[in-house]
Parts: C-alpha cells; structure tokens; sequence
C-alpha cells in the first residue's frame, strides 16, 4: 500500500539489541527496530528464522535472553503476558471451543465486570466490526476458518489494545479465502487504526498487506523497508530471491566515471549504470552480480516497440498461469535460463519451447550485488 | 504421589520386622520371612498362577478391546450402542455376581476349572477398561494411514499388523498396564472361577483366618517391587542406549499415550 | 438373570420362582435398606470427589510439568498397585491408626496432644482408602484429555488478560471437562460396588449396601431380595452417571474435537 | 498345577496345606493332596453349589447343617475313622450334624472365642464380666468379630443365655439389646486375626471378643495380653473339621486316610504348640503338659466346658433372624 | 502446459456415469470423463464439490452408486483397493511415522519378496528419483513438508502404477515451497510418464501443472479443456470467476449480422464481436453479461500505444504485488470498480487512488455469457 507510509507517527514498539537463546540454539541474534503507531508491519522470512519466537516475546510469553521491548515508551521487563497492552491473533486462532463466539469475543471484557447490557453491546460491535453480526450465540465449533479467523480478531481488537499480533493468521486457509481475507485484514486495520504486526512467511502476503516488513534471515533483520523499496532495491541476493522472482547474472565493474560504472553482465554484455544505482557503500569492483526481475524484460514479437537493449535467446519452457505466462529463456547460449514474465494480453500469441525469442530489456532496470 | 506411594513404602519395613504383626512399634530385623517365602511351596504356585492369569489376561483382553476398540472407530453398524452398552455392562455389575453366574454357565458348559476358567472370567472384566482406552487411541489415528497401506497393496490383515498395531502402541502398552493391575488384584471372580490351582489374591485372603504368613506376603510384595524397579532402571537403560545409537534425541522418541 | 432372580423369593435354600414385587417393596421401603443405600451413594460420592480432585492434580502435573518421558511417569503411577489389595490395606492402617506414622508425626510435631482416632474405622478412612485405590484409574482418563488440550488456548487465554488462576478455571478445567466425566463414573460405579474396603477399615460406621447385597446373597440366604438390591443400587448409580454425564456433556463440548 | 496327590482334592482355608497336619497321608501315599482354597464359607458353599467338585472340605460349625440341607455332604463311615471313639463327644454328638444315625463331619480343631485384654491397661476387676463389652467407660476401645455367631455367642452369653439352640424370640431380643449397646462402644469389627492384632499392639483396642490365637500369638510375642475366659458369664467355643463331599470325584480310601491323619496325636501336638488351637482328639489333648496348654490358653476341656456357650447350629429360621438383626445393628438400628 | 497435449494417447480410465450418494448426500450426480494415458489431469473445484470423492473411487477405497470406472480396459467393479494399477498420495502424506524413510519408501515392495539386494536398490532408486538419495535411514518424523511429499511420492512410484492419485498433496506447503514442488512434480511426471490425476482447489495450480482440467461444480463436471482454453473460453460465469479474476459487466445485444453481433456494454459502450466468439448454440438474445480479464485492460500512461477503445474511470485502490499492481477502477462512474492488473515495468509510474485513469482494451478480449 503506497498510500500510507507514515514515516512521522511516533513509535509504539521499540526493540534493542533483543536476542533469545534456547539452550544452545540462538533464535534471535540481535534485533534492533522501532515499529510505528498505526502502521502494519510484517516480520517475513523463511521457516525458523525466528519470526514467531520476536512475536511470542513482544507478547510476553518469552523473555528476551538480551536486550530490550518498549511498547508505549514503557519497558516490557517483567510484564507478564496479561498486563501488556498487546493482543494476539494466534496462527490456529485458538477460539475456546468450549465457549459460545459471543463468550469467546467477550471472554478479555469479564474481567472488567462492565454493566451486562454494555458487555453485550461490546461485543455486539466487535463481532459487527468483523462482519458476524448476529453469531454470538453460535457454538464456536460450527464456525468456518474464516469465521475463526474473524472471531480471534474480535476477540483481540475488543481489547482496544495499542498492538494486534498476527502470527501466520492466514496459512491455515486455502489460496481463494486467504486473497479474501487479506483484503478484509487490510481494511480492518485501516478503518480502526491500531497497530498491526503480522507473521508470515508469504512474500505476497506481505506485499500486498504491509506498511513496512522487516525481512528476517537466521535469527536477524536483513532489510526493513516499504514492500515496494524491497522488492525495487533488496539489499542482497537472499532477499532479492526470497521476494518475488529474479534472475542472477554474473558482472564485473571493467570501469567507471563519476556519474556512470560501466559492468561486463553475462549474456547481457556491457552495461553502463548510474552510480547512484549502487547501494550505500558498495564500490564498483565490489560487484560481481546483477539481477533482473521477469517482468522487465519483454520478448518481443514482431512489429512490437523495440527496447533499449535485444539479446537473443532460445525457449526452453513455458508455464501458463493464465493472465501470464512464464518463459525459461536461455539468453546467448547461457546455461540456467533466465525467466520472462509476459502478461497474456488479448490476441497475443505464444513461443513454444524451441523456438527463439527476442528478448529485450531496459539497462536500468537492472540492481547489482557483491 | 507421596499419597500414592505412601502405603507401598511401608512394605519393605514390616517385611523385615519379626513381629507377625503389622504395627508399629517394631519388634526387630529380621529376614526370617524371606525364608518362610522361600520355602512354602503353596506361595510359590499362587505367584506363577497370578502371573500366569495376570499375563494372559492383560493380553487378551487388550487383544479383543484393540478389535472392538477399532471397529467402533472405524465402523457404523446397527445396534453399535446396544452392543458396546453390553460389553461394558460388566463395569456395573458387582463382580461376585459375575463370578457366581459365570461358574453356574461353566459347570453348565461341563468345563473344568482351571487358570483359565479364571482367566475367561477377568477377561470379561477387563476388557471394558481396554476398550475405553483403545479406542481413545484409535480416534487419534489417522485413517489415511491404513488406507495408504491397503493402497499399497497390503491386506487388511498385513495393514494391521504393519502400520495399525504399531500406531496404536501406546494405547496398548497403557491398555496392558491397566489390565494387568486390575487382573493381579482381583480374587473373587478368581476364587470362584479357579479349580485347585490358586492365584495369589485368593491365597492371601484366604490366609486371612490364620494370618501368620502375612510377613512372608509382605517380603513377596517387597520384592516383586524390588523387581519391577530393576526392570524399569534396565529398560530406561536400554532405550537410551538405542536412542544414542540411532542418533536421536533420547526425548522425541517418547511415546505417549 | 440377576432381574429375574429379583422377581423370586427364596424360602432358606429353595428359590419360589413365582413373580412378585415384594423384593422390590422390601428393598424400597425398608429404611435399613434406604439408609444403607443412602449412605454408600454419600460414601461413593465422597469418594469421588476426592480422587478426582487428587487425580487432577497428578494428571494435570505430569501432563504440563513432566516434559519428557511421560509414559514412565504413567508407569510408575501404576507400579504401586501391583501389591496386593489386602496389603495396601493393612498398611493404611499402619499409616492412619491409633499410633500410626500420621499420629506419630502429628505428635511429634507437637500438633496434637493426643492421637487423633477419628481417621480409621470409620467412614473417613473408607473415603482414603478407596480415593487410594482407584486413583490411577481417575488420573488416566484425565492425563488423556488434558493432553488433548491446545497449549495455544491457555496462551490465548493470558493474553486476554487472565491470570493462571482464571484461565485454569476459565480454560483448563472445562476443556478437561471429557476427562473428569470419565475418572467419575470409572471410580462412581465400582465404589458403590466395593464391600470389602468398607468392611477392613470401616469400623462401625462403613457398612454399605453391597455388604448387605452379599450377606443376602449368602448368609441370609436371601439372594432374591440381594438381586433386588443389587438390581437398584445399579439404576440409581446408572441413573447419577448418566445425570453427571449429560450435565456436563455441554460444557465440555468440543475440547475433544 | 498344583503338585499334588491327583486322587484327593481338599477345599480348605489357606494355610491348612501346612504338611505337619497330615505327615501319616504323605507317609502312606507319598504325596500330599491337592488343595484348593476359600476365604469365606459362604463363598465356599456358594462355589460348591455352584458345581465346584472337591473331596474334603473343612467346615466349621455353623455352616455344616446349611450344607448338608443343600445336599452337598455325604455321610461319614465312623468304622474307618480309628480314633472316632477318642473325639471330644461335645463337638461329636451334636445333634445337628447328624441325619438317619449317621454323622456328617468329623471335628478336628477348635477353639475359644473369649474375652481377651490388654493387661497393662486394664485392671482385673474391669474384665471380670462380659458386661464390660457394653460400659460406656470402654467407648471406642473395643472390638469383636464381625461374625454372628461370635456376636451372638457374647450376647446370649452376657445375657444369661448358656444354649442358644432353643432360644425364645424374648432372648433373642434382649440379646439384640445387648449388642446395639455394644456397638455404640466399638472401635470397629475385626474381620482377621491379623487386624485385631494390629489393633491391640497399638493399644488402640484394649479390650475384645476374640479367638484363641490373638492372645496365642501376641502373648509369645512378649506383648501384655490376656485371655479371660472364666468370666462371671464364661465364654464360648466353636469347632472346625472335615466333611466329605457328595460326588466326590477322587478316592473314598484316600479321604479317611486324610482324616486319620489329621486326628493322629502327633498332630494335635503341633497344631497345639504351633497354631494355639485345640484339637477335637480328646486322648490325645489329656496326654498333654497342663502348662503347655495353659501358655496358649487351652486348659483341659474338663475345665472349659463349665460356663461355656457351645456354638452348635441352630435351627435355619433362628439363624436368619440373628443374621437380619447383626446386620441391622452394624448398620446402626 | 501448452505442448504437452496428447490428444490421441489411448485412455487409461474411463468413467461412465459415475454416481455416488452418502445417505442423502448425493456427492456425485454422474461423472463421464475419459483420462489419457501419461497425461497430467486435474481435477478442479470448491471444496466439498466431490473431487476427493472421485478419486477415492478411483483408488477403489468407495465404491460407486451407479456408473462404471474402468482402468486399463478392465472394469473395476469389486477390485479392493490393493489390487488395483493405481497408487494415492494422500493429502496429509500419510507417512508412516514408526518406520524410516526407507521403509515407508518400500512398504509395498517388501509384498514381493524381492531379493534384499534389489529390494534396496529399488528403494534408493526411487528416493533418488525423488532427489532424496541418502535420506533412506533417517526417521520419517524429521522430514520437513516437501520431504514428506516426495517420500509419499517415491512409495507410490516405486509401485510402478498404471495411475498415481494425489489429493492436495500442496496444499498444506508455504508459498515458496508449493511453487517449488509444483515444478518438481510436473518435470518428474513428464519424465516417468506415468498418468496423474490431481485433486485440488487452487486454479493456479491446475493451471500450470495440468494438460487437462475438470472443473468440478457441485457433484459434476462443469468443464473439461486445456488450461488455456479454460481460461479463454470459460463456458459460464461460475467457472470464468473460479479460473483467475474476471470482471463482469452488463450487456445486451442490439443487433447482429451474419459475421457480427453489436453488444451494448455497460461502462463500455456499443461493442462489435464476431459471432464465431459466441459459444456453442448461445443465439445472441442470450447474451446478458460479458466479461473481461484484468490483464486485457491497460492502463494508459502519456504517450503509450493507443488501444482499440478507451475509457475513464477513477482509481479507487491499489495492490501492490511487487511484479503487478492491481488497480480498481470506477469506469464512467460504474458502481462497482473493475480490477485492472498491470506490470510493474521498469520506470512504471503509479497511479493512486483518486486520480483518474485511462483505460483502454481490444474488444476482441471479450467474452460473453447468458
Ligand atoms: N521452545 C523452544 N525450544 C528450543 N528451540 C526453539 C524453541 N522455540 C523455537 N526454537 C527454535 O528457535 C528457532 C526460531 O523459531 P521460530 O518458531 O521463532 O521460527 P519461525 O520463524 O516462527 O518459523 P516458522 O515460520 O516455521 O513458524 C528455530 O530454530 C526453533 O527450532
Ligand atoms: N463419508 C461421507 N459421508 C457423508 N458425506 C460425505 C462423506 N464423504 C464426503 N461426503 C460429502 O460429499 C460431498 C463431497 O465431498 P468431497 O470430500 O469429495 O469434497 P471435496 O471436493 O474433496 O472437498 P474438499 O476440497 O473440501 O476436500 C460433501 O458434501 C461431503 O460432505
Ligand atoms: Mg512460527
Ligand atoms: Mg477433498
């Protein structure tokens, strides 16, 4: 969502130096962010990286081995889970099965001991913020995953905590309810403003849903920033590759300017890029790799506007994804082939394997990595 | 535990105390009644016959519940609930009434009795505590895992002895554990099922009149215990000497109920 | 056959197999008969209660606490029991009597002056010595369906704002709602049952309504009003076992899905 | 199985396999016989009309007219018993144990139930009559059996009743009376001598209705332990022995050998010194040292009967009133 | 896959009226479909539409109502399930958790009594297969996901069936990993040979794995084709919005001609298709609704290519996927937006919502329904 960065909101969260040991195996190495009133954050990264351990410890069902949680400029050392103005969404949603939804989305007000006519009108609000006017009287049992889903919100945002915590709250659903779901998460957050982090493990996902994502390898943050910054200017090839598709090509500085480096790519053959094309620190001869993503480059047909730069190629597979279609393309006789996404406009017809395609792409669409 | 226990620690005390007494305060050490055990023959019978039922008993009625427990899990059928509702009547019916009417059937039949008059007897008690543990066993097993084996082409028989039985493991051992105990204390369905041969609940109650070998029970109590600890200090032994072997973490291969 | 024995009358050793309620009549009317079934339901119910909160405590341990080898833990739940029945007994009476380790303690902890006597031979004793007894078969039961229990529900619960007192009420305890219906009626309906226990350490005021059963049974020669007993007590504890299970069956609904 | 003589199976109390009881049968047959065991006598009656076949069974007094009603015992040859003549004819010829002049059951052991104390606790004067049972100054710490016949044999006794086999509805009544005040007082019933044991080392119980073998027992052990059976109202004595069994499967031969052995005089010397019980084998019992005997608490039989209430059978509908009414009473009516 | 048809294989399974009731439930409501040998057939539709059904009576674990199931011309009327040519990966895997690796690999050899030589060879052989080579003697419960599915895949392989059955074998994988082993098990089954039938609900899936699809409504098969021919020429609405996102709008036609039918389009305006592009015995007075894909729209950037028509429409919302960005739009102040999909190109400026966009698209990518 490109509309709603909030760079000044003031910071909710406030992680330093946090790292968690269990036993001998580190799961966390140091984490240091600040996440922002209002926004929607995602931690992303691959399985055991140490996604769900930072949650559980922002929750306050783990303490850090080192450092420190602030939330709402209070320290977190020694809160217990149920003192913390956080609320978790949990990944199989654990809805009380033994409770009605109506008592599942109340079960954090009791303790309140509010008048019985404003529980109810609370909770009768929650469950309508979450689209399940009406279920409350339903057994927990019968619901849909989506419905749990809905229901663990409720249950959470009833709360009026300053911070939701979803940990992979959408895995569990299969692909056409998860699209669905995602956009009703999305506007949920929009509408009441409160704080989200959510855990997953799927880049679109996180594209798609998030302000900001903290892009976590081995226990640390490799890069955190705005999903569009990600997936424009990763950091490295393991975040390059682990959002969305790219291609590595092997490169080499053979000279530069001030304005201009100039890089012998593989199959591609030479190219000049702007230096401010380099990522912060990074000196030419430090480049041994380009990468470019599949939807810039274009095979072309015939008659079709020509591109700055035309390379040859042959087709060797096709995939057809319906509004796409994927071409594993070996440029110049290179070994891996490259993939090329095309969008299957109407009318437009299709290269089988085999055949040659011209393939035609622009220089500055092109990152570099060590 | 200290509750649970608390009986059972007294044991070894009053097996070496020379009191025929059981009170305190102690008369003196001795081990006199180890002797007595040794050299009454009549205890030693009662012991391997006990075993003998024990055994028997624990196996097969966790051989019928395993079949019973499965077909209630795996199968509807008409009348499931009378049925199962009569398998597990014995649970309600006091056990001398059992035991009288089981005799009268038997004599009827023209059996003799024997162990295993006894044994038929406690399998019908027992059984219903295995089925209700097997069949919680049961309805944890997924039911893609024999359907993969049939799939495979094994038959129904090989797909239960190959993938069934040792999924449900737990609740077998769990299921043996149970039944045994109950078999081993149990003597009045035993006295009235047995012939000449006693099992050792009956021995001992029936002891009760003339109670001078209650020390001598004690000492066997003591060491049948002594035993059973050995046996698990040598299994608990084993296991992790597998486990290591295999690699494995001496933790994950737990198996559970 | 024990209902149509109940149907009879019996005349010294000869059984008048004409049809009549007059057992029924007897056994309903008499206030013997109602004070001894009275009392054993009060007897059995205490019981209950106390094994199962004794259970809950030891299944509820060795389930959350106990993070590696569980079924050892099971085991040794167990291994107490394999000594005899009468043993165990004789050795509460050690334990409970007039200068027995819990008075001498108590004494010598300078607690009492004098030692307690109203802890044997009496209805008290009754309750721990069958609590005793049965309470491996109450933890099994409750072991399973805490096991059962998602750990993320508890999680769930604490961060709602529950501490661990609330969410055990509020979470725990109903979800293993299954497990304790089940360790009830298991120890319920054989302590109704038991007439042994009541007649080793009951004293003057342990008998209960199977004492009676099988001195009808035997020594009265009155086995028909025995059946008629026996066919009561079974419909009322059936009857409490079926209330028990059904009042609690919504409550726990879905913790074993 | 049971390692045993296969022609002869004895349905006995566990213990009663002690070879020293019939060293003359495993001297003859080289074997001992096959035993099987019960616990309680009505259990045995209701195992053996149930089907069970055994050849000897061991009885004690009440219970044998009830079995022989139910048909289950066949009569005695007394020419085949060799010391027939030498039994103690007050457990011989009681009548009920007779049917067309031919008895059903040969006595063997027997024994005393009799007020037995704790002498460090109690004086002689507290113990001189049965009525001590019911003193409300006792409460709590006294015990009897739980058994009608021991029960009633104190009731009848304390209330001047000698023999109960003709007892009028007024005695029983007044014996009842007795026995509810006695079980106000009680710590509880004892149903082993091993429990009653244990009641008494612990002083928990100083007082008690009980079998010759407590005090036998106990008072070797070292512990201060009396038995009074001469009190103002005397005490009461019941006897065991064998019957055989109808359709006996094993050998006739075998079964008296068995019985003769059991009443040879070397095993009345044992059961005596080693058990503290009597033996029915009167000859052999007078041959005996008199202290001896007293160390267990059985003086010539010359000297117990006086004052003794003998625990003959009585008649069915008696017996099924006191067994309702003990009921009643442990139950608290 | 577009060069993988094999229209003229002969056909391995032949289902002929197949019904199936459960009580009431009628599961299926007569299923005829031929399957090709060695092609890869999917099996596409909501849940509890009566795929796992269907292919559980393949696997001879149900048997049917009605109808007859052939394999390999033999009717398979009373076969059990272990003797038949056929062999399931099942959903959940279904590894046998107490035995290694090796041993659920070689569970139905072991029938055989192979000599232990072969046995093992056998074995590795098909765990290398796999790309699990080495892995025989390690527990099965240490396997992550997509090893587990290889091993349930390498012991139905190792079978040497005529078919393999898989239910969902994806969908319990993360993203990453379902997209890996969705490539993996499309280029093993190509080069095996053997016939697949695949069961799930992901269009996706199906669509870039299958030569073929049914797609399954409510107990019975809506529609049989090629994944791109499903794509293009949905026979109805159900199945165009269950195969990628389509827009609807409302049309009506105002005339027609021998070659050509004038539609009047809601937002679109007066639109000529040809009548070749109408279905199979649809006359033109049943036209009600046309549809349109989100990649046969564009939107129109300054100086870009014109496009056969072209309208104004207001953005409402963007997602952003890092390769795409969805935009909803409001053309001619239409209710209800249209999704529009556009690739992120290189230097592609972005449009937020409120400004106004122009959209263009070919009136030949229209497709119509009832
Ligand atoms: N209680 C624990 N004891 C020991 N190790 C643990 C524990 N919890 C987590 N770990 C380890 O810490 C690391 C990080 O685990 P974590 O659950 O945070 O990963 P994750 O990023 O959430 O992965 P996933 O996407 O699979 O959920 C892993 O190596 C895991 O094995
Ligand atoms: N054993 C059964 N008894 C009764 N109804 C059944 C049974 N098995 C399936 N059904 C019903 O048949 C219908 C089809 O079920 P099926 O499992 O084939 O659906 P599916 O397409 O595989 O769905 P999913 O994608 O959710 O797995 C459903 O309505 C289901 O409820
Ligand atoms: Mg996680
Ligand atoms: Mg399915």
């Amino acid at each position: 969502m490109l509309d709603t960065e909030k760079p000044h909101a003031r910071t909710i969260i406030d992680l330093d130096g946090v790292t968690k040991s269990f036993g001998s195996v580190q799961a966390l190495k140091g984490i240091t962010a600040t996440i922002r009133e209002g926004e929607f954050f995602s931690l992303l990264g691959p399985s055991g990286c140490g996604k769900t351990t930072l949650l559980r410890m922002i929750a306050g069902f783990e303490d850090p081995t080192t450092g420190t949680i602030t939330i709402d400029d209070k320290p977190m050392a020694g809160i217990a889970a149920n003192h913390r103005p956080t609320n978790m969404v949990f990944q199989s949603y654990a809805i009380f099965p033994h409770l009605s939804v109506a008592d599942n989305v109340g079960y954090g007000l009791k303790k309140r001991r509010l008048p019985k006519a404003e529980y109810k009108r609370e909770v009768e609000q929650a469950l309508e913020m979450v689209d399940l006017g009406g279920y409350g009287p339903r057994a927990a049992h019968t619901l849909s995953g989506g419905q749990r889903q809905r229901v663990a919100l409720a249950r959470a945002l009833i709360m009026k905590p300053k911070v939701v915590l979803l940990d992979e709250p959408l895995s569990a659903l299969d692909k056409k309810l998860r699209d669905q779901m995602q956009l009703e998460l999305r506007q949920l957050q929009r509408s009441v403003g409160i704080t989200f982090i959510l855990v997953t493990h799927d880049q679109e996902e996180a594209l798609i849903m998030s302000d900001r994502i903290a892009v976590m390898f081995d226990g640390q943050i490799e890069q955190l920033a705005t999903p569009e910054e990600l997936y424009r200017r990763p950091v490295n090839q393991r975040v390059a590759s682990f959002i969305g598709v790219m291609n590595f090509l092997g490169a080499q500085a053979t000279g530069s300017t001030d304005t201009h480096v100039s890089l012998d790519v593989q199959a591609l053959g030479k190219i000049d890029i702007p230096r401010s094309g380099l990522p912060k620190g990074m000196k030419p001869e430090d480049i041994h790799r380009v990468g470019v993503r599949p939807e810039m480059m274009t095979i072309l047909i015939d008659g079709a506007p020509s591109a700055e730069r035309i390379v040859e190629g042959e087709v060797t597979e096709t995939s057809y994804y319906g509004d796409m279609t994927y071409y594993s393309v070996r440029l110049n006789s290179l070994e891996t082939p490259v993939t090329i996404s095309m969008r299957n406009t109407a009318g437009r017809a299709v290269l089988r394997p085999g055949e040659t395609a011209r393939v035609g792409f622009a220089t500055d669409s092109i990152i570099v990595f060590r | 535990m200290v509750f649970l226990y608390a009986p059972v620690v007294l044991l070894p005390i009053f097996a070496f105390n020379s009191s025929t007494i059981i009170a305190f305060p102690l008369n003196g050490f001795t081990t006199e009644w180890f002797g007595v055990l040794w050299t009454t023959e009549a205890l030693h019978n009662a012991v391997r016959n006990s075993m003998l039922v024990s055994v028997s008993t624990a196996i097969i009625s966790t051989v019928l519940g395993l079949f019973a427990a499965r077909a209630v899990a795996r199968y509807t059928f008409p009348f499931q609930r009378g049925i199962m509702g009569l398998v597990m009547l014995p649970l309600v019916l006091p056990e001398i009434i059992i035991a009288v009417s089981l005799l009268i059937v038997l004599i009827q039949l023209g059996l003799s009795l024997s162990l295993w008059t006894v044994v038929l007897g406690h399998v019908l008690i027992c059984t219903p505590f295995s089925i209700a543990v097997l069949s919680s066993a049961f309805r944890g097993l997924d039911p893609s895992m024999e359907e993969a084996s049939f799939d495979l082409g094994e038959t129904h028989w090989g797909t239960f002895r190959r993938v069934t039985f040792p999924l449900v493991m737990p609740g077998v051992i769990s299921s043996l554990l149970i039944t045994f105990t109950i078999s081993l204390d149990e003597f009045i369905i035993a006295f009235f099922l047995t012939g000449t041969e006693v099992t050792l609940p009956v021995y001992i109650w029936s002891q009760l009149r003339f109670p001078a070998k209650l020390p001598s029970i004690m000492a066997l109590g003591t060491i049948l215990l002594a035993l059973t600890v050995v046996l698990l200090i040598l299994a608990e032994f084993f296991r992790r000497r597998s486990a290591t072997r295999r690699g494995l973490d001496a933790s994950t291969t737990e198996g559970l109920i | 056959m024990v209902v149509t024995f109940s149907f009879w009358t019996q005349n010294y050793l000869d059984l008048d197999t004409t049809i009549t309620l007059a057992n029924y009549r007897e056994a309903w009317t008499d206030p013997l008969y109602r004070e001894l079934m009275l009392r054993s339901l009060r007897i059995s119910l205490i019981v209950t209660v106390v094994t199962v909160l004794l259970a809950f405590p030891i299944a509820y341990h060795v389930s959350f606490h106990v993070h590696q080898r569980k079924a050892l833990w099971l085991f040794l739940i167990t291994v107490p029991f394999w000594t005899s029945y009468l043993l165990r007994v004789f050795l509460w009476k050690v334990i409970l009597g007039y200068n027995g380790v819990l008075n001498s303690a108590l004494l010598g902890l300078g607690l009492i002056d004098e030692p307690l006597s109203f802890i044997l031979y009496n209805a008290n004793a009754v309750v721990i010595t069958l609590a005793h007894a049965w309470a491996p078969f109450a933890i099994l039961p409750i072991f399973v369906a805490l096991e059962r229990i998602d750990r993320s529900l508890l999680e769930a619960a604490k961060d709602l704002g529950d501490g661990p007192v609330r969410s055990f009420f509020r979470v725990t305890l109903p979800l293993a709602m299954p497990g304790v219906v089940a360790a009830t009626i298991i120890v319920l309906i054989p302590t109704v049952g038991d007439y042994i226990t009541p007649r080793l350490v009951g004293g003057t005021e342990g008998l209960m309504i199977s004492n009676m059963i099988q001195v009808q049974f035997g020594k009265a020669n009155n086995a028909p009003l025995g059946a008629a007993l026996a066919v009561s007590s079974m419909f009322i504890v059936g009857g409490i076992s079926l209330l028990i299970f059904f009042a609690t069956r919504n409550i726990g609904r879905g913790g074993a899905d | 199985a049971y390692s045993g003589d296969a022609e002869l199976i004895v349905f006995d109390w566990a213990g009663y396999e002690d070879p020293e009881f019939y060293v003359d049968f495993t001297e003859k047959h080289g074997d001992a016989p096959t035993f099987a065991f019960f616990s309680d006598e009505e259990e045995a009656f209701q195992k053996l009309r149930a089907g069970f076949k055994a050849d000897a069974a061991h009885p004690c007094s009440q219970s044998v007219p009830k079995w022989m009603e139910a048909g289950l015992l066949a009569p005695i040859d007394t020419s085949r018993i060799t010391e027939w003549d030498n039994l103690e004819p007050g457990f011989r010829d009681i009548k009920a144990y007779w049917k067309d002049g031919k008895p059903y059951f040969v006595p063997v052991d027997w024994g005393n139930t009799a007020m037995t104390y704790n002498t460090e606790l109690l004086k002689p004067e507290d113990v001189q009559s049965l009525k001590a049972f019911a003193d409300p100054k006792h409460a709590g710490r006294v015990s009897i059996g739980d058994s009608v016949d021991d029960a009633y044999a104190l009731a009848f006794l304390a209330t001047g009743v000698n023999d109960w086999t003709n007892v009028t509805d007024a005695q029983i009544d007044a014996a009842s009376d007795f026995l509810r005040q006695v079980h106000q007082n009680l710590r509880a019933y004892w149903s082993s001598g091993s429990e009653l044991a244990q009641m008494m080392q612990s002083g928990e119980v100083y007082l008690a209705w009980a079998w010759n073998e407590t005090f036998a027992t106990m008072s070797a052990e070292g512990h201060p332990i009396a038995m009074k059976r001469d009190t103002d109202e005397g005490s009461s004595s019941w006897v065991c022995g064998y019957s055989k069994l109808a359709d006996a499967p094993g050998s006739e031969d075998k079964f008296y050998d068995f019985v003769n052995a059991w009443l040879a005089p070397r095993t009345a010397d044992y059961i005596v010194s080693a058990w503290g019980y009597g033996h029915s084998n009167a000859k052999a019992m007078d041959k005996m040292n008199v202290e001896d005997l007293a160390a267990v608490g059985l003086e010539t039989s010359d000297n117990l009967r006086a004052g003794t209430l003998w625990q003959a059978p009585t008649s069915p509908e008696v017996r099924e009133r006191l067994i309702a009414d003990f009921e009643k009473i442990k139950a608290g009516f």
